[in-house]
C-alpha cells in the first residue's frame, strides 16, 4: 500500500540554550529557546548568573554605604538605584529636601536616562546589522556621557545623591554650557528618530516583530518601554511623581510617550521619542532650577518605617521597599530591578517568530541585555553540540533574511 | 627563538584579540570596554579586535566579581583559550570585589578564580584608562617576547590642568 | 505573634490630605472586613501608599476580588520579611487608575512556611515567588514552575540566606573579603 | 513608509567632518577631563590628618585601613594614618567628604593600571 510508505516530515523540535555568555554588553543570563524548523515555540529564562547578594549585603553596611551599593546594582540605571534609595531613606526618615537638590537629582536621571536611550538604540542597530548607525549613535552618546561626567565627576556611577540631597552643585557656567550640549543632541536625536523611521534597513527588521499585545503585557507585568510599547499606561513619573517630577508634571508640556504598534518597532519608536522629551524635561529643570541650598542634613539613625519608594528607571519601573529599625542599618531592603519584571512577558514576544529574530527580540526589553552571546545549538536526536557565538548567528539571521524576506 | 617564533610573537603584540567575559559585574565596566571600542577611542587602532569565542582569543578581559554560579563557567572558558594566554581584571569587582566584598555568593575578585595578568582599577575605569591599561599590556608583553621596539616613541606631555581650564572639549 | 520592633514601624497618615486612600480602604474594609487583619492594616505617611494584611489563607480571594473590583492589574513586586516567629510576604500592587500602591500581606508562622500561590492568576508573579522560596524558605503551593532561579546550583536545600537566623555555615561571607591573589593550580 | 536618504546625507556630510577618533594615548588632547575628576586616591595634606579614623569608617567597600605612622611618616595626633588599599576603592569619594580636615583627594589621575595587587596599595 502506498501510503504505508508515506513520510510525515515535521520540523524536528530543537532547544538552543542562548547564554550565560556575552561579549556584548550585560547581565549573564540563559535563554532556552524550543524551536521547530525556524519558529520559535517556547522560551524559558534563567537568571542567576549576576546573584550577587546584594539585600543581605545591605543588612551589613550604613544607609551612607548601602548608598553606594546600590548604585552598583546596575551601571547603566546607577544614578536610578542610588537615588531611589537616598529618597527612600528620606521618606523614612520623613526629610524633605532642598528644592535645588530636587531638581539636579531628577536631572541626573533624565541624562542617565537619555544615555541609556541611546545605548539602547546603538545596540538595536547593531542586532538587525546596521552598524553604520551603530558606530552614529554611539559616537554622539559620548556627548551626554561627558554631561554626566562634568556634572558628577565619573562616567557611569555618578554617587550624585547622598541622603539628604546632592553632593555637587550645578554652577551657572556648567549650566549655560549644558543646556548648548543639549541643543546639539536633541538635533542628532530628531535626525536618529528620523532614520529609525525611515530606514527600511531597520524599519524592516522591526516592524511586526515580537508582538506583546496589550492583554499580555498588562496580565505578565511588563513595565517600562516595554509595556508603553504595547499602549499600556505605565509610568512611574506621571502615575507617582516625586522629586521634581511633581513640577514637571504640574508645568503640563510634558506627556507620556505610547505606542500602539506592540512590536519592537512600537517600543523603538517609544524610546527614541522617549529621549527627545528627556532632553526637553532636562532643559525646563536646567532654567527653572531654583536657587538654595543642595543638602539637608539627616540624622544616620533613622527612625522605625516602612516605605515603598518607586521610580522610573530608563527599562522601566523601579521599587525599592525598605524597613528601618532605628538603627543606622536597614532591617530589610527589596530591590525589584525592571528588567526582572519583564522576563516573564519576554516568553511571550519570543513565541511564534523566527529565530532570526531572537536576537533583536531580546534586545528589544533592553534587558541588561549581553545575554544573547554565545550560542549552543543541542540537537535533540543525536546529542550534537555546536557552539555558536551569536555574531556568527547575526550572519545567519541577515542571510536568512536576505533569502526569504528579500526586503533589503 | 627561532625566525618563526618571533614573527609570530611580533604578530601577537601587533594584534591581539581580546574575549570579554561578565562575570557578574554591574554593566558599568562592560560598557565602557565597549566605549573603549566605540569611535571616540577606538582601541582596534591598536589591532585589539573584540571577539565572541575565547577559541579565538589571546587576552580576556574580565569584568565582575565572580559570583558563584559562574565560577566554574569562567574556569572551563579559560581553559579553552589558547595558549599564551591573558587576563585582564577590569575594574574595583574584577581586581577584589569592591564594594561585594563580604557577599555570601561572590568569590571577591578574579584573581580568586583563575590567573591574573594586569589589574585596571576604577569603578569603572574610564574608557582612556582601559585604552591605557591595554596600551601597558602590550608594551609589558612585547617585552616578555623580547619583541620590543628599539626606539621608544616620545610622548607628547600633557597638562591636565591647562586642559580643564580650557573648558569642555568639542565633541 | 510579632516582635515588638515591628508594632512601631507604622505611621499611619492623617486622613486630611490622604482623602482617596482612606476612601478606598474603607471600602474595602466594608467589603472584606472578616478577612482584614487590623493590625498591618493602614494608609501610610508617604502619599499614595496603602498598606492591608490579609489572612493567610485568603490571599487568592482577595486578589481576586481586587482585580474584579478595583481594577488592581499591575504588579509590582513581592518581598518577604523575617519577623522572629513570623515570616511575611508582601505583595506589591499598584491601581493604576486610582494611582494607589497597594501592599498585600500575609503572616505565616515559621514552623509552616505555606500558602496559596497566585501565580496562576497574576502571571507576574512567577519569578519572584520562586525567589522568595529560595530566599526566605516561603514555600507558594500550587507554583506551577518551582525551580532554582537566583541561588547557585550547589547550594543547599535547607539554607535560606535571607532569614535572620542564617550565620553562614560556610564561612562564605569571610571568604569574598580577599587581601590578596590566591594561588590556584 | 521608508525612503532613501535619511543615512546617506549624513555619510556625505561627515567626510567633511575632522574624525571623531581621540589618538590617545600619544596625545590627550581632546579627551575630557573636567574640573572635579574623581580619579586616583591621594593622601593629600598629611600635616593635617589627626588619624580620627572617620575615613576608614565611612567608606562602602573597606578600601581605607590605618596603620600606625612610619618613622619617615608625619605623625599624627593618634599615631595612626590611612592607606588605601587601592584595588578595591570604588572611588565614590565618600571619604574626602566625611574627612573633617580635607586631608585627602581623589587626583585628576586616571590612567592606572597594575600587575600585581601589592602594587595597588598606596601610602
Amino acid at each position: 500500500m502506498s501510503t504505508g510508505n508515506r513520510k510525515t516530515v515535521t520540523p524536528p523540535r530543537v532547544t538552543i540554550p542562548i547564554g550565560p555568555q556575552h561579549p556584548a554588553l550585560k547581565e549573564p543570563g540563559m535563554f532556552k529557546l524550543t524551536i521547530e524548523g525556524e519558529r520559535i515555540v517556547d522560551a524559558e529564562v534563567n537568571i542567576g548568573y549576576n546573584h550577587r547578594g546584594i539585600e543581605k549585603l545591605a543588612e551589613s553596611k550604613t544607609h551612607l554605604q548601602v548608598l553606594y551599593l546600590a548604585e552598583r546594582i546596575c551601571g547603566i540605571c546607577s544614578a536610578t538605584h542610588n537615588g531611589n534609595y537616598a529618597q527612600a531613606v528620606e521618606m523614612a526618615a520623613e526629610v524633605e529636601i532642598p528644592e535645588r537638590a530636587k531638581f539636579i537629582r531628577t536631572l541626573t536621571w533624565e541624562l542617565e536616562r537619555i544615555h541609556s536611550h541611546i545605548l539602547w538604540l546603538g545596540v538595536a542597530f547593531h542586532e538587525v546589522g546596521f552598524d553604520t548607525a551603530f558606530m552614529y549613535s554611539w559616537r554622539d552618546r559620548e556627548i551626554v556621557m561627558d554631561m554626566l561626567e562634568d556634572l558628577s565627576g565619573n562616567r557611569v556611577n555618578y554617587s550624585m545623591n547622598t541622603i539628604g540631597g546632592v553632593r555637587r552643585n550645578v554652577s551657572e557656567e556648567l549650566r549655560s554650557s549644558l543646556l548648548t550640549r543639549l541643543d546639539k543632541l536633541e538635533e542628532r536625536m530628531i535626525y536618529y528618530r528620523d532614520v529609525a523611521i525611515q530606514e527600511k534597513t531597520f524599519w524592516n527588521r522591526v516592524d511586526g516583530v515580537g508582538v506583546l499585545e496589550t492583554s499580555v503585557a498588562r496580565a505578565t507585568g511588563a513595565v517600562g518601554p516595554t509595556a508603553r510599547g504595547s499602549n499600556v499606561p505605565v509610568d512611574v513619573r506621571f502615575n507617582d511623581p516625586t522629586q521634581a517630577y511633581v513640577h514637571l508634571r504640574d508645568s503640563g508640556e510634558f506627556e507620556m510617550i505610547l505606542s500602539e504598534r506592540c512590536d519592537v518597532a512600537g517600543r523603538a519608536i517609544v524610546r527614541v521619542v522617549e529621549t527627545i522629551e528627556s532632553i526637553k524635561m532636562c532643559r525646563w529643570l536646567l532654567q527653572n532650577l531654583p536657587d538654595g541650598p543642595i543638602r539637608e542634613r539627616v540624622r544616620p539613625r533613622v527612625q522605625p518605617n516602612e516605605v515603598l519608594a518607586r521610580y522610573e528607571a530608563p527599562r522601566g519601573e523601579v521599587v525599592h521597599y525598605l524597613v528601618t529599625n532605628g538603627t543606622d542599618k536597614p532591617e530589610r531592603w527589596k530591590v525589584r530591578a525592571p528588567t526582572h519584571a519583564n522576563w516573564v512577558s519576554m516568553r511571550h514576544t519570543l513565541i511564534g517568530n523566527y529565530l532570526a529574530d531572537a536576537p533583536i527580540i531580546l534586545a528589544a526589553i533592553d534587558p541588561c541585555f549581553s545575554c544573547t552571546d554565545r550560542v549552543t545549538i543541542v540537537d535533540t536526536d543525536d546529542n550534537l553540540i555546536e557552539s555558536v557565538p551569536l555574531d556568527i548567528m547575526r550572519v545567519r539571521a541577515n542571510k536568512w533574511y536576505r533569502q526569504n524576506g528579500g526586503k533589503f | 627563538m627561532g625566525f618563526l617564533q618571533k614573527l609570530i610573537n611580533k604578530a601577537r603584540v601587533k594584534s591581539p584579540y581580546v574575549f570579554h567575559f561578565n562575570s557578574g559585574s554591574c554593566n558599568g565596566c562592560d560598557i565602557e570596554i565597549l566605549a573603549a571600542l566605540m569611535p571616540r577611542l577606538d582601541l582596534e587602532r591598536f589591532g585589539v579586535k573584540l571577539v565572541g569565542s575565547p577559541r579565538h582569543a589571546d587576552i580576556m578581559l574580565i569584568t565582575g566579581p565572580v559570583t558563584e554560579q559562574i565560577r566554574p563557567r569562567l574556569q572551563r572558558i579559560y581553559e579553552q583559550m589558547a595558549e599564551p594566554k591573558f587576563v585582564v581584571a577590569v575594574g574595583s569587582c574584577a581586581c577584589s570585589g569592591g564594594v561585594f566584598r563580604g557577599g555570601y555568593n561572590v568569590l571577591g575578585g578574579v584573581d580568586q578564580a583563575i590567573p591574573v595578568t594586569a589589574y585596571i582599577p576604577g569603578c569603572p575605569p574610564k574608557p582612556t584608562a582601559i585604552t591605557f591599561g591595554a596600551y601597558k599590556l602590550l608594551e609589558v608583553l612585547s617585552k616578555a617576547f623580547g619583541v620590543a621596539e628599539k626606539k621608544e616613541k616620545e610622548e607628547v606631555p600633557f597638562d591636565i590642568t591647562a586642559a580643564q581650564s580650557e573648558g569642555v572639549a568639542e565633541t | 505573634m510579632s516582635n515588638q520592633d515591628n508594632v512601631s514601624i507604622f505611621r499611619p497618615a492623617l486622613e486630611e490630605g490622604h482623602e482617596d486612600e482612606y476612601a478606598l480602604l474603607n471600602q474595602i474594609k466594608s467589603e472584606m472586613g472578616d478577612i482584614i487583619i487590623e493590625e498591618g492594616t493602614y494608609v501610610h505617611i508617604q502619599p499614595r501608599r496603602v498598606f492591608i494584611q490579609i489572612r493567610p489563607d485568603k490571599l487568592r480571594d482577595f486578589v481576586k476580588y481586587m482585580q474584579e473590583k478595583h481594577g488592581m492589574w499591575q504588579f509590582s513586586t513581592l518581598s518577604g520579611r523575617d519577623l522572629g516567629n513570623d515570616l511575611q510576604a508582601n505583595y506589591h500592587f499598584f491601581i493604576n487608575d486610582k494611582k494607589i500602591a497597594v501592599t498585600i500581606r500575609i503572616n505565616v508562622p515559621r514552623t509552616m512556611p505555606e500558602y496559596q500561590s497566585i501565580t496562576d492568576i497574576v502571571p507576574a508573579a512567577e519569578f519572584v515567588e520562586n525567589e522568595l522560596r529560595e530566599m526566605f524558605g516561603l514555600v507558594p503551593v500550587g507554583h506551577p514552575n518551582p525551580r532554582r532561579c537566583e541561588l547557585p546550583e550547589n547550594w543547599p536545600a535547607d539554607e535560606f540566606p535571607l532569614r535572620k537566623d542564617w550565620q553562614d555555615p560556610r564561612g562564605l561571607m569571610k571568604r569574598s573579603q580577599t587581601t590578596g591573589p590566591k594561588e590556584v593550580k | 513608509m521608508s525612503r532613501l536618504g535619511a543615512m546617506e546625507k549624513e555619510l556625505l556630510k561627515s567626510i567633511k567632518k575632522k574624525p571623531a577618533t581621540v589618538i590617545y594615548p600619544f596625545t590627550k588632547e581632546g579627551l575630557n577631563i573636567p574640573v572635579g575628576l574623581r580619579g586616583r586616591w591621594t593622601y593629600k595634606n598629611p600635616d593635617r590628618c589627626t588619624g580620627c579614623k572617620i575615613c576608614e569608617r565611612v567608606c562602602p567597600s573597606s578600601a581605607i585601613e590605618m596603620v600606625e605612622c612610619g618613622p619617615d611618616d608625619i605623625q599624627t595626633k593618634t599615631g595612626w594614618r590611612p592607606i588605601c588599599h587601592f584595588d578595591r576603592c570604588i572611588l565614590c569619594a565618600q571619604c574626602v567628604e566625611s574627612c573633617p580636615r580635607s586631608v585627602l583627594e581623589l587626583s585628576a589621575e586616571f590612567e592606572m593600571a597594575f600587575l600585581s595587587r601589592d602594587d595597588m596599595i598606596i601610602r
